[in-house]
């Protein structure tokens, strides 16, 4: 292990301790990793973008593939900067149009196409008992699930009468998923956290044997 | 604009401009197995993009390229859209739409009250994604509403946001808000700021930012990851009143068992509209329960079809590609 | 069991369980975080080894490596992040040293832009050095390339005009093993370790496509929906999460860090349990006292 | 003018969207025209970024030059900022320290103190997901009792000595859970949130793509 690598480490292990000590109390050290974090964090979507969005898909092809027209989106960029004015204010309401209405566009067809319809086809399940007990049981589970569910969430009505009762049922289902779901994550969030205790005792202590032997 | 001449569009700009104008049979047929457009599609099947690129030619009739495999999707749209706007259009005329109460809603005008009386911020988070996510804009049009209550009340505001964007949008949003009030001599660019790119940095500063301030209320409203437990938990601890609503179905869990109010799924995106008690904006949840009742129904249908084994013919209608 | 063990664990669950009362005492939630501490740090420190039963997705994995001619050309792959290292390092470590020790010539390769690269290059030289073995001749780290789509279908034809040099920059032409390694034709295996959804792309476009059988290790949370492939023999074996990893390693003989986590896990696990039953049958007490107080 | 614009621009960005999901990529302008867009919005996104990195100085450096409290740890931001993001600007062929490639300034402050931190972060979880089963599973109603005991029967399924307490019970208990829990009810609830939401997500796309929702101009 040479210097460098232990320093690497030392670095690494210094600011997972201060993360850590948040859980005890907001203290200096936190606090410092804290910023540092932000700023690099910042800093690196600064250099993503640099290279992967402003060399690689504008400067790269307006220069060298001839793409030329490249220079609207960039335009459109600059006048997100019309808000440091006081007259053109809103011309930087233009590019957040743009923005925002392309994002309208993809998601009134992603969802209704990608979400919609693959989920209630394959909600559409036997209940012919040919399936099985088993089977049946399943599908009944899902179909009255998956309608129950959509039922809590209509907004016409007052929830009362049947559709109250339905909108219950929903309720039920709602908190046995949950219930579940928060079950079946507990793992996988220790398993992280051994991770981290892992490289401290057996990295980072390693470092303290090479260093002392 | 109404709904007549919104129809009298999509019919032009879906079928009779394209088919005219932009459709050319002229360029020949690219191989349709570059590997690149499969990196787009957000099916995540491989074999599904193949398929749907090599059925594509001839079907199409007399408009070159139309996918004729979606216009199960083009009949949903048709549907969705004239139902909406139907409502939209009544509630436009004065007619009187109810709707339901929700909690988590109610309870924002009283929370940011209570940031009032306490003397101290009201924290707004709109999510961890950019703009390009329509959670972030959901949260982004509640945030319009929240930043009114508090230029109201002068409650101090507090907006980290993770992406440049969503930073513009927000500051946006958040000034018209306090002009509108008549407030603007109170509103300050820093506000809405941004914070850190990534997904923990951004956590470990507003975790900080809530030990330090204390906000008396934490909103969290747009797409939120594994991040949701850290911020909710430490508002908690910080004994902060605070009101979620997400539409990531896996987060929902975390914030019900750490936040007091919970907005599920669509209450996310009808919040906006409820807030604002707009018959506008209020008609299209109207038009939005009856597709959903469309769909229970066809559903029921289908299940009856299937387990009779009739319904393969019917499945085939709901076949995304 | 040593006596000792007996003790230090018996003292460690009076610990936790001391801690809940404080925790629940005082509202004060950072006993509650102490004793998470403590049920993970204790188990890493002083280990104690819960005998492990083997499940068939892993022994279907193991078999098939086994099973593979000495000195087959194998592709593992490091599609993971840095964040869920604690579950699928340990699977790169135990499938390396098992394909290391049937002499397989290692090609390594990921899809993750930051921190994959330099992860495989830590993993493959340290159980590298461990077992003697040297670079290009019985390892090569391919590294990182944008696009998965299209590498993971060019590989299929050439890997080396998906890759021109490797990880370090150091043209494969000038590394004896890729001599014998040109597509996906000359590698017997595929073992793609993973904490994404790549693993369905291995399976449907080099699986179902080229016909290399592919064997996978991916974390507890995504397990579940891999079942049906491994049912459906398009994935030769599957390690789940860190058990999985254990597993492994007690199959290769070679106990490591998943086995050392498993008693960790298990043990943090079972104390959220008997916390959140604890904490409802205090406060079920509590209640039934309220109320008989109330009515009398 | 300062709201027609912007809500025609929304409109016709939205509908270049939705026509393109019905004709072909290649075969059709509007197919063509969807990749091309795209790179716009990605190229608007960039730009923007100066915005932000405006916000993150000014807030920062404002507090250091103001002398305020904690300016120490305000200079710190700033300087980690440029230190990440002023050597991954400069052209590689300078020198290999510059740029984002393999042994650059950038990769080494990433792998060695970026990634450790987010690792960090999320292993913080453990803690929160422990203190929060605790603190909200508690039988207040049966609502809250249904979720409590769904999720102490997930725990015990997921480790292997819970498998086997449950196995004790009944020898099917574990492949129930999985499949009438997991499979079942979980699954059904997840549809029904995302059918919804996906409704919710179309209607408000079709209110900004007409301009009924324009929260964005300050409406």
């Amino acid at each position: 292990m040479s210097a460098i690598e232990i320093f690497q480490i030392w670095i690494a292990a210094f600011f997972t301790l201060a993360l850590f000590s948040f859980l005890y109390r907001d203290n200096p050290c936190y606090r410092l990793a804290e910023h540092v974090f932000a700023g690099l964090s910042a800093g690196y979507e600064v250099g993503l973008i640099w290279n992967s969005v402003i060399i690689q898909q504008m400067i790269d092809p307006m220069f060298t593939g001839g793409e030329w027209w490249l220079v609207f989106p960039g335009l459109l960029g600059v006048l997100m900067f019309a808000r440091f004015t006081r007259d053109y204010h809103w011309v930087s309401r233009i590019p957040l149009a743009f923005v925002m209405g392309t994002t309208a566009g993809i998601f009134l067809l992603s969802e209704l196409h990608g979400k919609v319809l693959p989920q209630v086809q394959s909600t559409m399940r036997s209940v012919n008992p040919s399936e099985g007990i088993g089977g049946v049981v399943l599908s009944l589970l899902i179909i009255v699930g998956v309608i129950s569910t959509l039922i809590y969430f209509y907004f016409s009505k007052e929830h009362k009468g049947v559709l109250g009762g339905v909108a219950k049922l929903g309720i039920w289902f709602i908190m046995v998923s949950f219930g579940a779901h928060f079950g079946y994550t507990v793992m996988a969030r220790i398993s992280l956290l051994i991770g981290r205790v892992q490289f401290l005792i057996y990295d980072w202590g390693d470092t303290f044997t090479r260093i002392f032997s | 604009m109404t709904f007549a001449k919104f129809v009298f569009w999509l019919l032009v700009c879906t079928w009779l401009v394209p088919a005219s104008v932009f459709g050319d049979t002229i360029v020949p047929v690219v191989d349709s197995t570059s590997p690149n457009r499969f990196q787009d599609t957000s099916s995540g099947s491989v074999t599904a993009g193949a398929g749907a690129a090599s059925e594509v030619s001839p079907g199409g009739g007399n408009i070159p390229a139309f996918r004729t495999q979606r216009i199960n999707a083009l009949v949903l749209v048709l549907v969705f859209s004239i139902l909406v706007l139907v409502y939209t259009r009544w509630a436009k005329k004065g007619k009187n739409l109810f709707i339901r109460k929700i909690n988590g809603l109610d309870a924002i005008e009283e929370a940011v009250g209570r940031a009032t009386e306490m003397g101290k911020p009201v924290l707004f988070i709109p999510g961890i994604q950019e703009l390009d996510n329509i959670q972030t804009i959901a949260g982004i049009s509640i945030l319009g509403r929240v930043a009114r209550i508090t230029a109201r009340y002068e409650t101090p505001l507090r907006v980290p946001v993770p992406y440049p964007m969503v930073l513009a949008a927000g500051q946006e949003v958040v000034e018209q808000a306090y002009i509108a009030e008549g407030k603007a001599e109170v509103y300050n660019k820093d506000i809405v700021r941004y914070v850190a790119g990534e997904q923990f940095a951004f956590t470990a500063t507003v975790n900080g930012m809530m030990i330090r301030e204390r906000p008396a209320t934490n909103i969290y409203m747009g797409a939120f990851f594994a991040e949701s437990l850290l911020l909710a938990e430490t508002g908690n601890a910080a004994g902060s009143i605070q009101i979620a609503g997400t539409a990531e179905a896996a987060q929902l869990p975390f914030f019900i068992a750490a936040c007091d109010y919970t907005l599920m799924g669509e209450e996310l995106y009808a919040a906006s509209a409820y807030l604002s008690r707009e018959p506008l904006l209020l008609g299209g949840l109207k038009g939005q329960d009856w597709v959903k009742i469309l769909l229970v129904i066809a559903m029921i249908i289908g299940v009856t079809l299937v387990s009779l084994g009739w319904g393969d013919w019917y499945l085939s209608l709901f076949e995304s590609v | 069991m040593q006596a000792w063990l007996i003790i230090a664990y018996g003292l460690l669950i009076v610990a936790g369980v001391a801690l809940l009362v404080f925790a629940f005492r005082t509202g004060d939630r950072r006993y509650l975080y102490l004793a998470v501490l403590l049920f993970v740090v204790f188990p890493v420190v002083i280990v104690l080894k819960f005998p492990t039963e083997i499940s068939p997705e892993t022994q279907l994995l193991y078999d098939a490596v086994e099973k593979l001619p000495d000195s087959s050309n194998v592709l593992l792959t490091f599609d993971y992040y840095a964040s869920t290292l604690a579950e699928t390092e340990p699977m790169s470590r135990a499938t390396l040293r098992h394909l290391f020790r049937k002499d397989c010539r290692v090609l390594t390769m990921t899809t993750i832009p930051l921190g994959g690269p330099s992860i495989a290059e830590r993993v493959t030289r340290e159980i590298a050095a461990e077992m003697g073995k040297v670079y290009g001749v019985d390892y090569v780290n391919l590294g990182y390339k944008a696009n998965y789509v299209a590498v993971l279908k060019g590989m299929g034809s050439s890997i080396e005009a998906i890759y021109p040099t490797d990880n370090s920059g150091t043209p494969l032409a000038k590394l004896p093993m890729m001599s014998r390694i040109k597509n996906y034709a000359d590698i017997s295996f595929i073992i793609a370790i993973a904490d994404n959804d790549i693993v369905s792309y291995w399976i449907s476009i080099v699986r179902a496509q080229y016909g290399t059988p592919v064997g996978t290790g991916v974390t507890a949370v995504s397990a579940p929906q891999y079942y049906a492939y491994v049912g459906a023999g398009q994935l030769t074996g599957m390690l789940g999460g860190m058990k999985g990893a254990a597993e492994y390693e007690a199959l290769v003989g070679h106990p490591d860090r998943a086995t050392k986590g498993m008693t960790a896990q298990s043990l943090v696990h079972l104390f959220i349990i008997f916390s959140v039953v604890a904490g409802n049958v205090i406060f079920l007490i509590q209640k039934r006292r309220a109320g008989a107080g109330g009515q009398a | 003018m300062k709201t027609t614009v912007p809500v025609i621009i929304a409109f016709l960005a939205g509908l270049v969207m939705v026509l393109a999901f019905f004709f072909d990529p290649e075969k059709s302008f509007v197919g063509r025209l969807e990749p091309e867009v795209l790179r716009w919005v990605t190229i608007v996104g960039g730009f923007t970024l100066l915005l932000g990195v405006v916000s993150i100085i000014r807030v920062n450096y404002g507090g250091v030059h103001r002398r305020s409290s904690g300016w120490g740890y305000k200079l710190a931001t700033v300087v980690s900022v440029f230190a990440m993001a002023i050597p991954a600007m400069l052209p590689t062929r300078m020198s290999p320290l510059f740029g984002n490639g393999p042994g650059s300034i950038y990769d080494w402050l990433f792998n060695n103190i970026d990634a450790p931190m987010m690792s960090t972060m999320f292993a913080m979880l453990a803690f929160y997901i422990a203190s929060a089963a605790f603190r909200a599973f508690r039988a207040r109603s049966p609502e809250a009792t249904l979720l409590l005991v769904t999720a102490v029967l997930v725990m015990l399924w997921r480790v292997p000595m819970g498998e086997a307490m449950l196995k004790g019970i009944h020898h099917s208990l574990p492949e129930y859970i999985n499949t009438y829990i997991m499979g079942g009810a979980n699954l059904a609830v997840q549809r029904g949130i995302i059918i919804g939401a996906a409704l919710g997500a179309a209607a408000m796309s079709l209110r900004i793509m007409l301009g009924i929702e324009r929260t964005y101009m300050g409406n």
